[in-house]
Protein backbone atom coordinates (compact mmCIF):
# COMPACT_ATOMS: atom_id res chain seq x y z
CA UNK A 1 0.00 0.00 0.00
CA UNK A 2 2.90 2.46 0.23
CA UNK A 3 5.27 3.08 -2.41
CA UNK A 4 8.34 5.26 -3.70
CA UNK A 5 8.43 4.55 -7.21
CA UNK A 6 10.70 5.89 -10.37
CA UNK A 7 8.09 5.69 -13.25
CA UNK A 8 4.97 7.50 -13.82
CA UNK A 9 2.21 7.27 -11.12
CA UNK A 10 -1.07 5.70 -11.78
CA UNK A 11 -3.90 7.23 -9.89
CA UNK A 12 -6.24 4.24 -10.95
CA UNK A 13 -3.94 1.83 -9.75
CA UNK A 14 -3.61 3.59 -6.68
CA UNK A 15 -7.04 3.91 -6.08
CA UNK A 16 -7.80 0.44 -6.59
CA UNK A 17 -6.22 -0.09 -3.75
CA UNK A 18 -8.28 0.93 -1.35
CA UNK A 19 -11.80 0.29 -3.32
CA UNK A 20 -13.92 -2.24 -1.23
CA UNK A 21 -17.30 -3.00 -0.55
CA UNK A 22 -17.65 -1.65 2.67
CA UNK A 23 -16.75 1.96 1.05
CA UNK A 24 -19.49 4.78 0.88
CA UNK A 25 -16.36 7.34 -0.04
CA UNK A 26 -12.94 7.16 -1.66
CA UNK A 27 -10.79 10.70 -1.64
CA UNK A 28 -7.98 11.04 -3.38
CA UNK A 29 -4.97 13.72 -3.52
CA UNK A 30 -2.69 14.23 -6.49
CA UNK A 31 -0.10 16.31 -5.62
CA UNK A 32 0.98 17.93 -9.42
CA UNK A 33 4.39 20.11 -10.19
CA UNK A 34 3.09 23.57 -10.32
CA UNK A 35 4.72 25.86 -12.49
CA UNK A 36 4.42 29.19 -10.58
CA UNK A 37 4.95 29.74 -7.13
CA UNK A 38 5.09 33.12 -5.28
CA UNK A 39 5.80 34.05 -9.13
CA UNK A 40 8.74 32.43 -9.93
CA UNK A 41 8.77 29.83 -12.65
CA UNK A 42 9.50 26.29 -11.87
CA UNK A 43 11.25 24.48 -14.98
CA UNK A 44 11.09 21.08 -13.23
CA UNK A 45 11.49 19.41 -10.24
CA UNK A 46 13.84 16.55 -8.82
CA UNK A 47 12.93 14.70 -5.62
CA UNK A 48 15.43 12.57 -3.64
CA UNK A 49 14.07 10.05 -1.29
CA UNK A 50 16.24 7.91 1.29
CA UNK A 51 13.43 5.33 -0.34
CA UNK A 52 13.56 2.39 2.55
CA UNK A 53 12.86 4.67 5.15
CA UNK A 54 10.43 6.25 3.04
CA UNK A 55 8.58 3.43 2.77
CA UNK A 56 8.94 2.87 6.43
CA UNK A 57 7.34 6.50 7.36
CA UNK A 58 4.92 5.83 4.99
CA UNK A 59 3.31 3.14 6.45
CA UNK A 60 3.66 4.63 9.89
CA UNK A 61 1.35 7.07 8.76
CA UNK A 62 -0.94 3.95 7.73
CA UNK A 63 -0.82 2.66 11.39
CA UNK A 64 -1.64 6.33 12.81
CA UNK A 65 -4.42 6.55 10.41
CA UNK A 66 -5.45 2.92 11.58
CA UNK A 67 -5.45 4.20 14.69
CA UNK A 68 -7.38 7.72 14.34
CA UNK A 69 -9.98 6.16 12.09
CA UNK A 70 -10.19 2.85 12.47
CA UNK A 71 -12.50 2.30 9.62
CA UNK A 72 -10.18 4.26 7.07
CA UNK A 73 -7.73 2.17 4.68
CA UNK A 74 -4.86 4.26 2.79
CA UNK A 75 -2.43 3.60 -0.05
CA UNK A 76 0.39 6.24 -0.90
CA UNK A 77 2.78 5.99 -3.82
CA UNK A 78 4.73 9.00 -4.32
CA UNK A 79 7.29 9.32 -7.16
CA UNK A 80 11.06 10.12 -6.98
CA UNK A 81 13.72 11.40 -10.10
CA UNK A 82 12.97 14.33 -12.24
CA UNK A 83 9.53 15.76 -13.09
CA UNK A 84 8.25 18.09 -15.69
CA UNK A 85 5.24 20.75 -15.41
CA UNK A 86 1.71 18.86 -13.81
CA UNK A 87 3.62 15.82 -13.95
CA UNK A 88 2.44 13.66 -10.65
CA UNK A 89 4.34 13.45 -7.54
CA UNK A 90 1.88 11.71 -5.24
CA UNK A 91 -0.95 10.08 -4.82
CA UNK A 92 -2.80 9.73 -1.92
CA UNK A 93 -6.24 7.24 -1.92
CA UNK A 94 -8.35 6.75 1.29
CA UNK A 95 -11.87 4.75 1.64
CA UNK A 96 -14.05 4.71 4.40
CA UNK A 97 -17.58 4.09 4.89
CA UNK A 98 -18.39 7.67 5.12
CA UNK A 99 -16.78 10.65 3.42
CA UNK A 100 -15.97 12.73 6.49
CA UNK A 101 -13.21 10.15 7.40
CA UNK A 102 -12.10 9.87 4.08
CA UNK A 103 -11.28 13.43 3.53
CA UNK A 104 -9.96 13.73 7.54
CA UNK A 105 -7.94 10.80 7.02
CA UNK A 106 -6.46 12.32 3.54
CA UNK A 107 -5.20 15.69 4.49
CA UNK A 108 -3.77 14.33 7.42
CA UNK A 109 -1.75 12.05 5.24
CA UNK A 110 -0.09 14.86 3.29
CA UNK A 111 0.84 17.04 6.07
CA UNK A 112 2.14 13.83 7.96
CA UNK A 113 4.20 12.98 4.85
CA UNK A 114 5.55 16.74 4.68
CA UNK A 115 6.68 16.50 8.31
CA UNK A 116 8.03 12.90 8.69
CA UNK A 117 8.92 11.07 5.37
CA UNK A 118 12.59 11.49 3.56
CA UNK A 119 11.60 12.64 0.70
CA UNK A 120 13.09 16.06 -0.83
CA UNK A 121 12.24 18.19 -3.54
CA UNK A 122 14.65 20.23 -5.43
CA UNK A 123 13.30 23.04 -8.17
CA UNK A 124 14.86 24.48 -10.95
CA UNK A 125 14.35 27.73 -12.47
CA UNK A 126 15.82 30.17 -15.22
CA UNK A 127 18.10 31.42 -13.02
CA UNK A 128 19.53 28.67 -10.28
CA UNK A 129 17.98 25.40 -8.08
CA UNK A 130 17.78 25.04 -4.63
CA UNK A 131 16.45 21.75 -2.50
CA UNK A 132 13.33 23.22 -0.69
CA UNK A 133 13.62 23.34 3.36
CA UNK A 134 17.50 24.22 2.37
CA UNK A 135 18.98 26.73 4.34
CA UNK A 136 22.18 27.09 1.69
CA UNK A 137 19.90 28.71 -1.03
CA UNK A 138 22.27 28.13 -4.42
CA UNK A 139 19.42 30.56 -6.17
CA UNK A 140 18.93 34.52 -5.72
CA UNK A 141 15.32 35.41 -4.76
CA UNK A 142 13.38 38.69 -5.66
CA UNK A 143 11.84 38.71 -3.05
CA UNK A 144 14.11 36.73 -0.06
CA UNK A 145 14.23 33.18 0.44
CA UNK A 146 10.77 30.78 -0.31
CA UNK A 147 8.83 29.98 2.83
CA UNK A 148 8.18 26.29 2.88
CA UNK A 149 6.03 25.05 0.63
CA UNK A 150 1.99 26.08 1.46
CA UNK B 1 32.51 0.95 11.25
CA UNK B 2 29.53 2.37 10.22
CA UNK B 3 27.72 3.86 7.04
CA UNK B 4 26.19 7.31 7.04
CA UNK B 5 24.17 8.59 4.14
CA UNK B 6 23.94 11.75 2.64
CA UNK B 7 20.57 13.34 1.06
CA UNK B 8 19.38 16.68 -0.56
CA UNK B 9 21.66 19.70 -0.12
CA UNK B 10 24.13 17.96 2.01
CA UNK B 11 24.70 15.45 -0.66
CA UNK B 12 25.63 17.59 -3.15
CA UNK B 13 27.86 19.98 -0.52
CA UNK B 14 29.58 16.42 0.44
CA UNK B 15 29.58 15.17 -3.50
CA UNK B 16 28.51 11.55 -1.72
CA UNK B 17 25.83 9.79 -1.12
CA UNK B 18 27.42 7.39 1.55
CA UNK B 19 30.50 6.81 3.36
CA UNK B 20 31.62 3.99 5.60
CA UNK B 21 34.17 5.42 8.47
CA UNK B 22 35.32 3.94 11.79
CA UNK B 23 32.93 6.34 14.06
CA UNK B 24 31.31 4.11 16.34
CA UNK B 25 30.61 4.30 20.46
CA UNK B 26 30.25 8.09 19.47
CA UNK B 27 26.99 10.04 20.08
CA UNK B 28 24.55 11.57 17.18
CA UNK B 29 25.81 15.15 18.47
CA UNK B 30 29.57 14.03 18.05
CA UNK B 31 28.92 12.22 14.32
CA UNK B 32 27.72 16.11 13.25
CA UNK B 33 30.13 18.05 14.87
CA UNK B 34 32.75 15.84 13.27
CA UNK B 35 31.01 16.62 9.68
CA UNK B 36 30.71 20.45 10.87
CA UNK B 37 34.39 20.62 11.08
CA UNK B 38 35.15 18.59 7.38
CA UNK B 39 32.46 20.95 5.77
CA UNK B 40 31.67 24.10 7.98
CA UNK B 41 29.10 25.16 4.60
CA UNK B 42 26.90 22.77 6.68
CA UNK B 43 25.45 23.10 9.81
CA UNK B 44 24.07 20.06 11.01
CA UNK B 45 21.61 20.96 14.16
CA UNK B 46 19.19 21.94 11.13
CA UNK B 47 19.16 18.29 10.44
CA UNK B 48 17.11 15.66 12.20
CA UNK B 49 19.05 12.30 12.12
CA UNK B 50 18.01 8.38 11.94
CA UNK B 51 19.95 5.66 12.56
CA UNK B 52 18.85 2.36 11.04
CA UNK B 53 15.57 4.33 9.27
CA UNK B 54 14.65 5.37 12.65
CA UNK B 55 14.52 9.46 14.00
CA UNK B 56 16.94 9.65 17.24
CA UNK B 57 18.42 12.23 19.56
CA UNK B 58 21.63 13.60 19.27
CA UNK B 59 22.14 11.49 22.49
CA UNK B 60 22.24 8.68 20.86
CA UNK B 61 25.20 6.37 20.74
CA UNK B 62 25.98 4.83 17.82
CA UNK B 63 27.07 1.63 17.48
CA UNK B 64 29.24 -0.62 15.06
CA UNK B 65 27.07 -1.60 11.71
CA UNK B 66 24.96 0.90 12.14
CA UNK B 67 23.66 3.23 9.24
CA UNK B 68 23.55 6.75 9.96
CA UNK B 69 21.15 9.56 8.05
CA UNK B 70 21.23 12.84 8.36
CA UNK B 71 18.04 14.23 7.04
CA UNK B 72 17.52 18.01 6.35
CA UNK B 73 14.40 19.21 6.66
CA UNK B 74 11.64 16.96 4.63
CA UNK B 75 9.93 18.42 1.35
CA UNK B 76 8.08 15.92 -0.24
CA UNK B 77 4.36 15.60 -1.45
CA UNK C 1 -17.58 20.66 -16.40
CA UNK C 2 -20.77 19.23 -15.12
CA UNK C 3 -22.99 16.55 -16.15
CA UNK C 4 -25.37 14.25 -15.39
CA UNK C 5 -24.69 10.67 -16.87
CA UNK C 6 -26.39 7.00 -17.12
CA UNK C 7 -23.07 4.88 -18.01
CA UNK C 8 -20.36 4.18 -15.41
CA UNK C 9 -18.19 7.12 -15.11
CA UNK C 10 -14.17 7.20 -15.92
CA UNK C 11 -12.70 8.73 -12.95
CA UNK C 12 -9.61 9.95 -15.25
CA UNK C 13 -11.66 11.69 -17.11
CA UNK C 14 -13.38 13.82 -14.49
CA UNK C 15 -9.87 14.44 -12.97
CA UNK C 16 -8.56 15.17 -15.76
CA UNK C 17 -11.22 18.17 -16.80
CA UNK C 18 -9.36 20.03 -14.04
CA UNK C 19 -5.70 19.40 -15.07
CA UNK C 20 -4.11 22.41 -15.50
CA UNK C 21 -0.22 23.68 -14.96
CA UNK C 22 -1.13 26.45 -12.31
CA UNK C 23 -2.48 23.22 -10.04
CA UNK C 24 -0.07 21.80 -7.48
CA UNK C 25 -2.70 19.76 -6.15
CA UNK C 26 -6.14 17.88 -7.52
CA UNK C 27 -8.24 16.46 -5.01
CA UNK C 28 -10.92 13.51 -6.39
CA UNK C 29 -13.83 12.08 -4.33
CA UNK C 30 -15.86 9.18 -5.52
CA UNK C 31 -18.80 8.16 -3.49
CA UNK C 32 -19.29 4.67 -4.46
CA UNK C 33 -22.10 2.23 -2.88
CA UNK C 34 -21.52 1.11 0.05
CA UNK C 35 -23.01 -2.23 1.11
CA UNK C 36 -24.19 -1.97 4.75
CA UNK C 37 -25.62 1.20 6.50
CA UNK C 38 -26.56 1.23 9.95
CA UNK C 39 -25.80 -3.03 9.77
CA UNK C 40 -28.63 -3.15 6.56
CA UNK C 41 -27.19 -4.96 4.00
CA UNK C 42 -27.65 -2.69 0.41
CA UNK C 43 -28.36 -5.11 -2.86
CA UNK C 44 -28.65 -1.96 -4.88
CA UNK C 45 -29.47 1.12 -5.27
CA UNK C 46 -31.13 3.40 -8.03
CA UNK C 47 -30.21 7.02 -9.00
CA UNK C 48 -33.03 9.25 -9.94
CA UNK C 49 -32.48 12.97 -11.46
CA UNK C 50 -34.38 16.18 -13.05
CA UNK C 51 -31.25 15.83 -15.51
CA UNK C 52 -31.53 19.47 -16.79
CA UNK C 53 -31.73 21.37 -13.48
CA UNK C 54 -29.27 18.94 -12.30
CA UNK C 55 -26.88 20.01 -14.59
CA UNK C 56 -27.77 23.35 -13.66
CA UNK C 57 -27.67 23.24 -9.94
CA UNK C 58 -23.76 21.89 -10.64
CA UNK C 59 -23.20 24.68 -12.07
CA UNK C 60 -24.19 26.96 -9.53
CA UNK C 61 -22.30 24.94 -7.03
CA UNK C 62 -19.06 25.57 -9.78
CA UNK C 63 -20.22 29.49 -9.63
CA UNK C 64 -20.24 29.67 -5.63
CA UNK C 65 -16.69 28.18 -5.50
CA UNK C 66 -15.25 30.61 -8.14
CA UNK C 67 -16.56 32.69 -5.84
CA UNK C 68 -15.58 31.14 -2.08
CA UNK C 69 -12.02 29.59 -3.88
CA UNK C 70 -11.21 32.05 -7.08
CA UNK C 71 -8.09 29.67 -7.65
CA UNK C 72 -10.24 26.34 -7.97
CA UNK C 73 -11.37 24.83 -10.55
CA UNK C 74 -13.96 22.09 -10.29
CA UNK C 75 -15.95 19.07 -12.35
CA UNK C 76 -18.74 17.33 -11.29
CA UNK C 77 -19.88 13.95 -12.92
CA UNK C 78 -23.14 12.36 -11.09
CA UNK C 79 -24.59 8.81 -12.55
CA UNK C 80 -27.93 8.13 -12.52
CA UNK C 81 -29.86 4.60 -13.13
CA UNK C 82 -29.11 1.38 -11.22
CA UNK C 83 -26.15 0.97 -9.40
CA UNK C 84 -24.53 -1.81 -7.63
CA UNK C 85 -22.53 -2.24 -4.92
CA UNK C 86 -18.85 -0.17 -5.17
CA UNK C 87 -20.56 1.35 -8.31
CA UNK C 88 -19.70 4.71 -8.21
CA UNK C 89 -22.27 7.19 -8.10
CA UNK C 90 -20.38 10.81 -8.69
CA UNK C 91 -16.89 12.04 -8.77
CA UNK C 92 -15.55 15.47 -7.63
CA UNK C 93 -12.15 16.89 -9.15
CA UNK C 94 -10.84 19.75 -8.40
CA UNK C 95 -7.41 21.46 -8.55
CA UNK C 96 -5.88 24.34 -7.18
CA UNK C 97 -2.78 25.90 -6.38
CA UNK C 98 -2.72 25.35 -2.90
CA UNK C 99 -4.36 21.81 -1.25
CA UNK C 100 -6.17 23.17 1.27
CA UNK C 101 -8.53 25.24 -1.16
CA UNK C 102 -8.23 22.05 -3.22
CA UNK C 103 -9.74 19.84 -0.35
CA UNK C 104 -11.91 22.30 1.00
CA UNK C 105 -13.72 23.04 -2.29
CA UNK C 106 -14.08 19.47 -2.82
CA UNK C 107 -15.68 19.05 0.40
CA UNK C 108 -18.05 21.83 -0.35
CA UNK C 109 -19.14 20.38 -3.81
CA UNK C 110 -20.20 17.50 -1.84
CA UNK C 111 -22.13 19.15 0.83
CA UNK C 112 -23.75 21.51 -1.72
CA UNK C 113 -24.64 18.13 -3.64
CA UNK C 114 -26.18 16.90 -1.18
CA UNK C 115 -28.23 20.37 -0.24
CA UNK C 116 -29.59 21.35 -3.63
CA UNK C 117 -28.70 18.71 -6.88
CA UNK C 118 -32.56 17.32 -7.54
CA UNK C 119 -30.78 13.84 -7.33
CA UNK C 120 -32.92 10.83 -5.51
CA UNK C 121 -31.62 7.74 -4.37
CA UNK C 122 -33.50 4.20 -4.20
CA UNK C 123 -32.13 1.77 -1.73
CA UNK C 124 -33.03 -1.75 -2.95
CA UNK C 125 -32.89 -4.08 0.39
CA UNK C 126 -33.80 -8.03 0.54
CA UNK C 127 -36.95 -6.80 2.54
CA UNK C 128 -37.58 -3.72 0.59
CA UNK C 129 -36.72 -0.55 -1.07
CA UNK C 130 -36.97 3.08 -0.31
CA UNK C 131 -36.24 6.87 -1.52
CA UNK C 132 -33.90 8.23 1.10
CA UNK C 133 -35.09 11.40 2.38
CA UNK C 134 -38.45 10.00 2.00
CA UNK C 135 -41.10 10.04 4.58
CA UNK C 136 -43.39 7.16 3.32
CA UNK C 137 -41.46 4.42 4.25
CA UNK C 138 -42.20 1.94 1.81
CA UNK C 139 -40.39 -0.68 3.97
CA UNK C 140 -39.38 -1.82 7.46
CA UNK C 141 -36.42 -1.08 9.83
CA UNK C 142 -35.52 -2.68 13.18
CA UNK C 143 -34.21 0.48 14.59
CA UNK C 144 -36.79 2.91 13.09
CA UNK C 145 -36.19 4.97 9.48
CA UNK C 146 -32.67 5.44 8.64
CA UNK C 147 -31.58 8.91 9.19
CA UNK C 148 -30.33 10.94 6.31
CA UNK C 149 -27.05 9.91 5.09
CA UNK C 150 -24.11 11.02 7.11
CA UNK D 1 -51.34 24.71 -19.67
CA UNK D 2 -48.41 24.16 -17.51
CA UNK D 3 -46.12 20.79 -17.01
CA UNK D 4 -45.74 19.58 -13.92
CA UNK D 5 -42.72 17.28 -13.15
CA UNK D 6 -42.80 14.48 -10.36
CA UNK D 7 -39.87 12.84 -9.13
CA UNK D 8 -38.96 10.06 -6.71
CA UNK D 9 -41.44 9.09 -4.32
CA UNK D 10 -44.41 11.42 -5.56
CA UNK D 11 -43.53 9.70 -9.10
CA UNK D 12 -43.80 6.24 -7.45
CA UNK D 13 -47.11 7.24 -5.73
CA UNK D 14 -48.86 9.14 -9.04
CA UNK D 15 -47.86 6.64 -11.29
CA UNK D 16 -46.67 9.02 -13.59
CA UNK D 17 -43.56 11.43 -14.36
CA UNK D 18 -45.06 14.28 -15.78
CA UNK D 19 -48.57 15.71 -16.52
CA UNK D 20 -49.77 18.60 -18.73
CA UNK D 21 -52.67 20.68 -16.53
CA UNK D 22 -54.30 23.76 -16.96
CA UNK D 23 -53.42 25.40 -13.23
CA UNK D 24 -51.66 28.49 -14.30
CA UNK D 25 -52.57 31.72 -12.27
CA UNK D 26 -52.06 29.67 -9.10
CA UNK D 27 -49.60 29.89 -6.46
CA UNK D 28 -47.16 27.32 -5.90
CA UNK D 29 -48.96 26.58 -2.56
CA UNK D 30 -52.85 26.43 -4.16
CA UNK D 31 -50.85 23.85 -6.52
CA UNK D 32 -49.64 21.75 -4.22
CA UNK D 33 -53.03 22.06 -1.99
CA UNK D 34 -54.58 20.73 -5.73
CA UNK D 35 -52.17 17.64 -5.92
CA UNK D 36 -53.01 16.83 -2.26
CA UNK D 37 -57.08 16.52 -2.36
CA UNK D 38 -56.29 14.31 -5.18
CA UNK D 39 -53.42 12.21 -3.16
CA UNK D 40 -53.85 12.05 0.24
CA UNK D 41 -50.77 9.74 0.75
CA UNK D 42 -48.57 12.49 -0.29
CA UNK D 43 -47.69 15.85 2.01
CA UNK D 44 -46.54 18.59 -0.14
CA UNK D 45 -45.45 20.47 2.55
CA UNK D 46 -41.86 18.16 2.87
CA UNK D 47 -41.36 19.47 -1.02
CA UNK D 48 -39.77 21.87 -2.29
CA UNK D 49 -40.96 23.16 -5.55
CA UNK D 50 -38.70 24.45 -8.65
CA UNK D 51 -40.43 26.32 -11.47
CA UNK D 52 -38.60 26.96 -15.11
CA UNK D 53 -35.38 24.80 -13.23
CA UNK D 54 -35.14 27.53 -10.14
CA UNK D 55 -36.23 26.73 -6.66
CA UNK D 56 -39.51 29.30 -5.47
CA UNK D 57 -41.07 30.03 -2.16
CA UNK D 58 -44.51 29.13 -1.85
CA UNK D 59 -45.99 32.37 -2.56
CA UNK D 60 -44.75 31.96 -6.25
CA UNK D 61 -47.59 32.58 -8.89
CA UNK D 62 -47.43 29.99 -11.98
CA UNK D 63 -47.41 31.40 -15.03
CA UNK D 64 -48.99 29.82 -18.69
CA UNK D 65 -45.94 27.71 -19.97
CA UNK D 66 -44.22 26.90 -16.66
CA UNK D 67 -42.77 23.93 -15.86
CA UNK D 68 -43.22 23.17 -12.15
CA UNK D 69 -41.38 20.48 -10.18
CA UNK D 70 -41.53 19.18 -6.95
CA UNK D 71 -38.25 18.23 -5.18
CA UNK D 72 -38.26 16.03 -2.21
CA UNK D 73 -35.49 16.31 -0.24
CA UNK D 74 -32.83 14.96 -2.15
CA UNK D 75 -30.51 12.22 -1.76
CA UNK D 76 -27.58 12.23 -4.19
CA UNK D 77 -23.85 11.73 -3.92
Amino acid sequence: MFKIVHDPISVEEVTNLVSRREAGAITVFIGTVRELTKGKRTLSLEYQAYDTMAVKMLGQIGEEIKNKWPDALVAITHRTGKLEIADIAVVIAVSAPHRKTAYEANEYSIERIKQIVPIWKKEFWEDGTMWIGDQLGHAEYPEGSPSKEE
Amino acid sequence: MITVLFFAEIRDVIGLDRIVIKKDQITVLQLKRYFESKYPLLSFDQFMTAINESFVTDEEMIKDQDTVAFIPPVSGG
